[in-house]
């Protein structure tokens, strides 16, 4: 008995086990040969941020010459503690290109990576010699909020941060477009609502030392002179309001439910809301002719309902800007435009064998909704990513309307159930429909190949729900129900014995 | 009356098959009052072959412990048998009106499959409905005899002496049998009759005095089922393994010989005659489990309990073979038609051989489990409750190996997560049938080693070897030679064995070699522990040529099945026989040294004091027995695909198709609702008739 | 006994009774479970044409191929090699194998054999070359209870290449050299098969050509011709028997002549209307559209009528086709004419 | 609390063994466990657990205590009618939730699947049998030229590899999510390369998805077709970094058939 427990234990406790203090044996010279091994080719055999993969990772791995870095719990601009170090080594930076490398490393290994690191700027030598030592601030933990901190946390992120990260927080704020870091690069505001992307970590003390410290290199300022402590977690409490703290489950099955009457033709009809959403990761078009491979958008959310006559699919995405902007900045004029494209096949496969995922091929082709901010919507017959042929448009049945609001693109595209044309496809209740999705970024430079794109889920419809589903465990209920009543009669009986 | 229902069953049965011989067929199939053809002559035929096997199981059942009885002098076990003897004529007499009705269906639905079978099958068709005859004769003489013939008053002595000649020539005559001087046959055939020749022979020895008359009798019952068994399995057998046909034109060209003695003939008949003995047991079990719930004092409790024990032990024993003589018919299977072989064990019936696995677990598991409650009633079992655990868990872990399948069902987001391949990295081992092999091998030796315990429980007391006679030792000694010629002589075998003959490259020898030195290892284990034995090291013993076993079969032949399976194939079927004889050796040695080992301190088990679940187990062995019984009727019946001989008459009806499990299983429910529900039925029938006997005292020995 | 003390015997065989039913509900849910986990009713999957698609579906499904031979990771059958890359032992996949095994073949006969004779062999006679480690047990699989078509065979062989080799789709289509040798084997075998399938072999003894005059000749009593043609000679009531030879085993011509109505070929649905002025019409419904329907008679005519003018029609479980065939035929004039029936292939 | 230890084993036992298989298999083998499967063995161990506990009379009677005296208890009549009223929910909801699901259909694909003879790419035909990676002699003929060719394949996988199969070739690059079905492959697990000679990589680098056969789902696959991306030259060096980093010996050409 006493091991079992003890074994549960054990098992409970094991993810959780990692080390915090430095050893005291840090050595650069056993780091070296790690660090070329596993992080030179993005980092740079010179650590100046220039390995292999650097221009194609947005953001740029970081520049050890420069001794900045990003995360810290020390003053803006100043060098950071060695934990801190440590701490971005073992864990990573979610949602960037820098994974965990506590699983491959030992606490030894990757104390001595941190010393190695510091060996590529001059300013921690020259810190150490002048002995001075890192100053973390003070966090402390969070206080419990309450609505009225949320409240008071939104009136002070609109006068802080709206700037930058949005009104909503999508980081679609009026300067998103202009801003670039100190090395010259562009660089997006973070869309506070997608929670599990926070690269500095998501507990309120790392949103709260974000805020305080600033972000060392870029345009995120330290708020921690002009803001008093109480405000900043009002601003921390805010923002973990609004911030989904988890990616959502990926689904194979985009379920779309069957509706009497009208389909909600309007992407922000309230009635899309009460409709269950897929989440989509995208990746960017690494794969054929001119490719990409810095997308910013990362994923949509896909819902959908029909009814009899029509099919209604509503994408929702993120862009912190919609393009073609009015005004694109001078430093990065890029303006193209947004867009979106539905993908499906053009005939029903009747196997596993589907269109090629990435736009189809000339034996099997796709068939693609593509929407275009300010264009009229179009279909296309797909052959390949390059090659798409438009088709006769009056034959559509397509209706695609879109809204861009607070650095969200909604679109609804809806199409007659019927094929409207004799090359094309038919949508069928009850079927797993192949479907994939593409997504451009006008203001980041993408058009044509230079996408976002994902890989093929299934579309169902799903025939309207039988009443059986409730029918049986209302019977399973009644049927427990009556065998306690026997068992309750027999009791009483037994216990008047 | 029920010479009614007999005569009604054997007149319409015989008049039925002249009909179907005789009449004029202008069509392949038809459809009668709107009934599914294929599920009527289903049912019919389950149910039938149901009442069957409880009609030829209870003979045998009733001979074995009337026998019992006869040479321990216990007058409670003649009247156990005799309770039995007394559920089987209603029983006999609707298996016959069943057996009518499924020849009605037959030529009702199928009327020109019937026809070719006629044609081929007649004669013997006939001789089979003759046979019930001798069958009904032993039947009453044996039931109406029992009162007249229940004493030793010894018998005129010419009868004794012509007995006794009989016997012994009759046996030198069927020793013939086996050395084929009555033709040359293939396969079991030949050891088959040998073996039911001789007991047809020796049963004339049992003529000495009245009651070994009697006994004679119910040994002649039992011939005569069983010979009507191994006819109408000649019809069945012959569906799955045609013999003796033209290869060009698919006619049968053969005689009526030709056909019934085809390949899986006697496979089927074996593993039929032990399933059908442990079914027996197990239907015997639940009667008295129902008897003793319905129970309305102590003594009838007592006797109950103990009914259920003698029945439960009979099942087992009927049991603890199943899966060799499941395995050999797999394995004739295989023989004639790799194709069907494996249609059976990584086709359509894979699965359905899992649900057998789970019921044959089943099996085990309660089986062990009844045992272990049973323990409660002796006094002195205390002492052995902290092992039921780990044989518990044994058991469990090879049920869940044993019912692993090699490609299981997955959801998309699995099959993603293994990136599309469709068998899991790991656990596809499991399904493997090395894996099988040592998960069965060590559910029966964990089985075995919980009926140890229990049979240990109340002796207690160690017996010297110095106290034992001379015939002791022989025996001891005779044991331990068995084993070693039995283990020797396939090691040996092994040893010579030429790759070429499993059409395998020379340098595969070294597979064989190390499988048979382990064999070799083997005897020098048997031989380690009877001295051991002798030398008043009767438990270490015991222990060592076990503990070696479960190393043996379990742990290292199971893993190296796995590496003969990638390298050298077509011998991991040796591999099996080797850990069935393994095993096999085990069982007799150990059992052997604990008959000497202990005495039996006489404490008496206090029966009747038994909880209500173990009533319910044995309530549970017997459903899930039934079951099983149905289950393996749709797999034999369902492996011909769409054939009613197979490759031979094909099957064009529209029921061709193979059913799937889920059919199956309501198919095999209902029949077996409708078999147990007219077992009850028909066990109050036949309380009717009876003039109620006392409850028998228990414990009475009284000296017959 | 039970009436004696009817209720505790009463109630322990309720409790029983019910312990039975959880049992049995158990196990149906057990089968029901299984059955869905492994994707419902099992479906006989049959290919459709000489292609490599269809070769895969024969492989996993009627050829039973699968319960022995794995393809890779593919299936789980080991009694038989394994035709894709597993282990040390199968390193390159079957067509590139029938490659090497081929010039093993060439050397041991002295023959010339290429890997598309060597597939052939495999298929026609799996004995002669077994691979080392593996019993011959193969069984034929052209004969029962197998029995795949020529067709069917091909199409196997067209899905065993299509895995590393490049043999031409055409040289399997039509095999030369050792090939044809083998594939002429198979067809003799699934031949003899067909023609002498129990009774029916004594109708193999007709004479063609006098069968061609009866089935001709619209005045003799056969007179086929009425209704059925062949390569657009002859009616348009029945089905056309141009291929009827090559497609339909003897069994089902037999059948079809002597028991009209046994199975009625799709599209030729007898009707019989009744027209106003009380005419009966029977035929095979030709064309049913709103206002017309088109019956072609047992006279051999097509007739149109206006479904105004029709009282009431319908469609009939018998074929219009005389079944007095048996009857007004000799037995050397059916075998006669299913002599001929034969030559259409 | 002493009459609850038997119930108390009984669910230690069961949840314990839950755990285990959970941990083990997807901590541990890093490998799903299929839920039917799951099922399956949990039925066993709650069903043995049930079967060792009840085996003598002492313990089934500890086992049942708790029930029994809510059952009969006076004290317990609060708890008793809480039961009572939640069992009729607790299965009426678990049957709700055991309704059918939408799942995506299963799709199998071979993962390993048999390579063609020859191949053609960047103009001339290879035969696949006896191909060879041609710097793989310098790493005993050169080792300082290997080592450089090995540093030049390191930049190819940087620039193009390490969005998919990720910084430490386990597959789970930046990508993993969207291209989860089917995913990178791992090549540090002992499945995939170290199966292969090089020529397979060799083959799969250059066709990428779009050149699988058949069986294993080109349409579904997001490699891309690196002869049109890279040169020859750099795909023979990926590959030697491919095994240098991992450590895996790429599969000798010949075996031993």
């Amino acid at each position: 008995m006493k091991p079992t427990i003890a074994f549960i234990i054990f098992l409970l406790a094991l993810p959780y086990s990692s080390g915090a203090e430095p050893s005291s044996t840090q050595q650069p010279q056993k780091g070296k040969p790690i660090y070329e091994k596993l992080c030179s080719g993005c980092h740079g055999v010179t650590g100046r941020g220039d390995g292999p993969a650097a221009d194609r990772l947005r953001p740029r791995p970081r520049n050890f010459a420069r001794g900045q870095y990003k995360f810290t719990y020390t003053k803006f601009g100043k060098l950071p503690q060695d934990k801190t170090l440590f701490r971005w080594i073992s864990e990573g930076l979610p949602g960037s290109s820098m994974p965990p490398w506590k699983d491959v490393l030992t606490e030894e290994e990757r104390w001595d990576l941190v010393a190695y690191i510091k060996t590529f700027s001059r300013k921690f030598a020259r810190a150490k010699k002048k002995g001075r030592v890192p100053k973390p601030i003070v966090i402390g933990t969070a206080p419990p909020s309450s609505a009225e901190d949320i409240r008071e946390g939104k009136e002070l992120f609109l006068q802080n941060c709206a700037k930058c990260h949005g009104k909503e927080g999508r980081g679609a704020g009026p300067s998103a477009p202009t801003l670039k870091d100190s090395q010259g690069d562009r660089i997006w505001p973070r869309n506070l609502t997608k929670g599990w992307l926070y690269r500095g970590g998501g507990s309120p003390e790392d949103i709260y030392r974000t805020v305080a410290t600033g972000i060392t290199g870029t345009p995120m300022p330290e708020f921690m002179d002009s803001l008093s402590p109480e405000k900043i977690w009002r601003i921390v409490a805010y923002v973990e309001s609004i911030r989904q703290k988890k990616r959502p489950p990926i689904n194979d099955v985009l379920v779309s439910k069957h509706m009497q009457g009208d389909l909600p033709s309007n992407p922000c009809d309230p009635a899309w809301q009460s409709v269950p959403s897929s989440y989509i990761p995208l990746a960017a078009q690494v794969i054929e002719g001119e490719r990409w491979f810095k997308t910013t958008i990362e994923s949509v959310e896909v819902r959908s309902v029909y009814n009899g006559a029509e099919v209604a699919i509503h994408v929702e995405w993120a862009d912190k800007t919609q393009s073609p902007l009015t005004a694109p900045p001078d430093k990065f004029p890029q303006n193209g435009l947004d867009a979106l494209a539905v993908q499906l096949p053009v005939k029903m496969p009747l196997d596993a064998e589907k269109p090629y995922f990435l736009g189809g091929s000339s034996a099997k082709p796709v068939i693609l909704w593509k929407w275009t901010n300010g264009g009229r919507p179009e279909v296309f017959l797909g052959k390949g990513i390059l090659k798409m042929e438009p088709l006769d448009r009056e034959h559509q049945t397509l209706r695609v309307a879109a809204v861009y609001k607070a650095g969200l693109w909604k679109t609804v595209f809806i199409r007659s159930l019927e094929r409207p044309a004799k090359n094309d496809i038919t949508i069928e209740a009850g079927k797993y429909l192949p479907i994939a999705f593409s997504a451009w970024d006008g203001n980041n430079g993408e058009k044509d190949a230079q996408r976002a794109v994902s890989i093929w889920y299934s579309l169902l419809l799903k025939p309207p729900v039988k009443a059986d589903i409730y029918l049986w465990p209302l019977f399973v209920g009644l049927l427990i129900a009556v065998g306690e009543m026997a068992l309750a009669i027999k009791v009483k009986k037994e216990k008047e014995k | 009356m029920k010479s009614f229902y007999r005569f009604m069953g054997v007149f319409l049965s015989v008049s039925l098959i002249f009909v179907s011989a005789a009449s004029a067929m202008d069509t392949d199939y038809r459809m009668l009052w709107g009934f599914n053809p294929r599920k009527t002559v289903w049912f019919v035929a389950q149910l039938h072959l149901y009442l069957g096997a409880f009609v030829l199981a209870m003979p045998i059942f009733a001979v074995i412990i009337e026998y019992v009885g006869y040479k321990t002098g216990r007058k409670k076990y003649d009247l156990l048998a005799y309770e039995f003897t007394g559920l089987l004529s209603v029983a006999y007499a609707v298996t016959a009106a069943l057996g009518g009705l499924l020849i009605f269906t037959l030529i009702g639905f199928y009327p020109s499959f019937t026809r070719y079978m006629t044609d081929i099958f007649g004669e013997s068709m006939l001789f089979y409905a003759l046979l019930f005859f001798g069958e009904t004769f032993f039947l009453y003489f044996y039931y109406y005899g029992w009162r007249r013939l229940d004493n030793l008053a010894p018998l005129p002595s010419f009868i004794k002496l012509g007995g006794r000649f009989i016997g012994a020539v009759g046996s030198v005559l069927s020793a013939g049998f086996l050395f084929g001087f009555f033709g040359k046959y293939p396969g079991a055939v030949q050891p088959f009759w040998f073996v039911f020749f001789l007991l047809a022979s020796a049963s004339f020895f049992l003529l000495k005095n009245r009651k070994g008359l009697h006994l004679w009798g119910g040994i002649w019952l039992n011939l005569f089922g069983t010979a009507i068994m191994m006819v109408a399995n000649s019809w069945v057998s012959y569906m799955m393994s045609p013999t003796a046909y033209d290869t060009n034109s698919y006619e049968f060209t053969g005689t009526l010989m030709d056909a019934v003695i085809n390949p899986l003939w006697v496979p089927l008949g074996i593993h039929r005659m032990f399933g059908n003995l442990a079914f027996g047991g197990f239907v015997a079990g639940a009667y008295a489990a129902v008897r003793f719930l319905g129970a309305d004092s102590d003594a009838q409790r007592a006797h109950y309990d103990w009914m259920g024990y003698v029945a439960n032990f009979v099942g087992v024993c009927g049991l603890l073979p199943l899966p060799f003589a499941g395995y050999y018919l797999g394995r004739e299977v295989y023989s004639n038609s790799a194709l069907m072989g494996n249609n059976m064990m990584g086709g359509d019936f894979s699965w359905t051989f899992i649900m057998q696995a789970m019921l044959v677990g089943g099996l085990f598991l309660f089986s062990c489990y009844y045992l272990w409650t049973g323990m409660g009633r002796i006094p002195g079992a205390e002492k052995y409750r902290g092992y039921v655990k780990y044989l518990n868990a044994a058991v469990l872990v090879s049920l869940a190996v044993w019912i692993t399948p090699h490609n299981m069902p997955l959801t998309a987001a699995e099959v993603a997560g293994m990136g599309g391949s469709q068998y899991h990295p790991l656990l596809k081992y499991l399904g493997l049938m090395p894996a099988k092999n040592a998960a069965v091998n060590l559910i029966i030796i964990s089985t075995y080693a919980g009926f140890l315990l229990y049979i240990r429980s109340n002796r207690n007391k160690k017996i010297p070897i110095a106290s034992h006679g001379k015939t002791a030792r022989a025996v001891i000694l005779a044991a331990a030679l068995f084993c070693i010629l039995l283990v020797g002589r396939y090691g040996l075998s092994l040893f010579m064995l030429d790759p070429a003959s499993l059409d395998l490259p020379p340098d595969r020898v070294q597979v064989f070699t190390t499988t048979a030195k382990l064999l070799f290892i083997n005897c020098g284990v048997i031989l380690l522990s009877t001295a051991l034995f002798f030398a008043d090291r009767g438990k270490t013993a015991q222990f060592i040529y076990l503990g070696f076993t479960i190393f043996s079969v379990v742990f290292f032949l199971g893993p190296y099945g796995f590496m003969v399976m990638e390298k050298a194939s077509p011998f991991l079927r040796n591999i099996a026989v080797s850990q069935f004889i393994q095993l096999l050796s085990c069982l007799v040695l150990v059992s052997t040294f604990e008959i000497f080992l202990f005495r039996s301190e006489h404490e008496k088990p206090r029966w009747g004091k038994m909880p209500e679940r173990s009533q319910y187990t044995l309530i549970t062995l017997c459903i899930l027995m039934t079951f099983n019984m149905g289950l393996m009727g749709f797999i034999r019946s369902g492996l011909r695909t769409d054939w009613h001989i197979y490759g031979l008459l094909r099957d064009t009806s529209e029921w061709a198709f193979t059913p799937s499990n889920y059919t199956m299983t309501v198919m095999v429910s209902a029949i077996s609702l409708v078999f147990l529900l007219g077992l009850v039925l028909i066990f109050w029938l036949s309380d009717l008739g009876e003039k109620k006997a006392e409850a028998p005292k228990d414990d009475i020995e009284e000296r017959l | 006994m039970i009436s004696r003390k009817g209720s505790d015997m009463a109630k322990a065989l309720t409790k029983v009774f019910l312990f039975l039913l959880v049992m049995t509900a158990m196990f149906v849910y057990v089968g029901h479970t299984i059955t869905v986990m492994t994707g419902g009713d099992r479906e006989q999957t049959v290919g459709e044409g000489i292609n490599a698609g269809a070769g895969e579906k024969i492989f996993f499904g009627k050829g039973k191929c699968s319960t022995c031979h794995s393809i890779g990771e593919k299936g789980s059958g080991i009694r038989c090699p394994n035709l894709g890359i597993k282990g040390d032992i199968f390193t390159k996949p079957i067509g590139e194998r029938a490659v090497d095994r081929a010039a093993e073949r060439s050397a041991q006969t002295g023959r010339e054999w290429r890997a598309l004779d060597y597939l052939f062999e495999c298929v026609a006679e799996p004995g002669a070359y077994v691979v080392s480690g593996f019993r011959n047990e193969m069984p034929t699989i052209y004969k029962p209870p197998i029995d795949l078509k020529p067709d069917e065979v091909k199409a196997v062989i067209m899905f065993l290449a299509s895995m590393g080799s490049e043999i031409p789709a055409e040289d399997i289509l039509k095999p030369t050299g050792i090939a044809r040798e083998y594939f002429t084997k198979i067809e003799a075998s699934v031949k003899s098969q067909n023609d002498t399938t129990g009774q029916l072999k004594l109708y193999i003894q007709g004479d063609a050509e006098n069968g061609e005059s009866l089935f001709w000749d619209i005045e003799s009593k056969a007179g086929c011709a009425k209704c059925h043609s062949v390569n657009g000679a002859g009616g348009s009531v029945g089905p056309s028997l141009a291929h009827v030879g090559g497609t339909r085993t003897l069994g089902y011509i037999i059948e079809s002549i002597l028991k009209p109505s046994a199975e009625i070929a799709g599209g030729y649905e007898p009707v019989i209307v009744l027209t106003k002025d009380r005419k009966r019409i029977s035929g095979t419904k030709k064309d049913d559209t709103e206002d017309h329907l088109t019956i072609g008679t047992s006279a051999g005519e097509i007739v149109t009528i206006k479904k105004s003018d029709i009282r009431k029609w319908k469609v009939l479980k018998k074929s219009i086709m005389p079944g007095n065939f048996g009857e007004i035929l000799t037995v050397q004039e059916l075998h006669d004419i299913i002599a001929y029936l034969l030559t259409l292939t | 609390m002493k009459k609850f230890s038997v119930l108390f084993t009984a669910s230690a036992v069961v949840i314990g063994s839950y755990l285990f298989l959970k941990y083990f298999f997807s901590f541990y083998l890093q490998l799903p466990i299929p839920a039917s499967l799951m099922k399956t063995y949990m039925f066993l161990i709650v069903a043995g657990t049930l079967l060792a506990l009840t085996a003598d009379d002492d313990s089934a009677r500890k086992l049942t205590a708790p029930f029994h005296s809510l059952l009969f208890d006076p004290s317990l009549r609060r708890s008793r009618n809480a039961v009572f009223f939640v069992l009729p929910f607790l299965g009426a909801f678990i049957t709700y939730q055991s309704r059918p699901k939408t799942e995506a259909p299963v799709e199998f694909r071979t993962v390993h699947p048999a390579p063609p003879s020859s191949m053609t790419a960047f103009g001339k035909t290879y035969n696949l049998i006896t191909l060879r990676n041609p710097y793989r002699e310098l790493e005993i003929n050169d080792p300082d030229n290997f080592r450089k060719a090995v540093e030049e394949g390191k930049a190819v996988y940087y620039r193009n590899c390490l969005f998919c199969h990720g910084d430490k070739l386990r597959g789970k690059g930046i990508f993993f999510d969207a291209f989860h079905n089917p995913h990178p492959a791992n090549f540090q697990a002992v499945g995939t390369i170290a199966q292969f000679q090089e020529s397979y990589l060799f083959w799969r680098i250059s066709t990428g998805g779009p050149g699988l056969p058949k069986e294993a789902a080109p349409w579904l696959s997001p490699m891309p077709v690196w002869k049109n991306h890279l040169s020859e030259d750099k795909i023979w060096k990926v590959i030697l970094f491919l095994y240098d980093y991992t450590g895996h010996r790429p599969r000798e050409v010949g075996g031993n058939e």
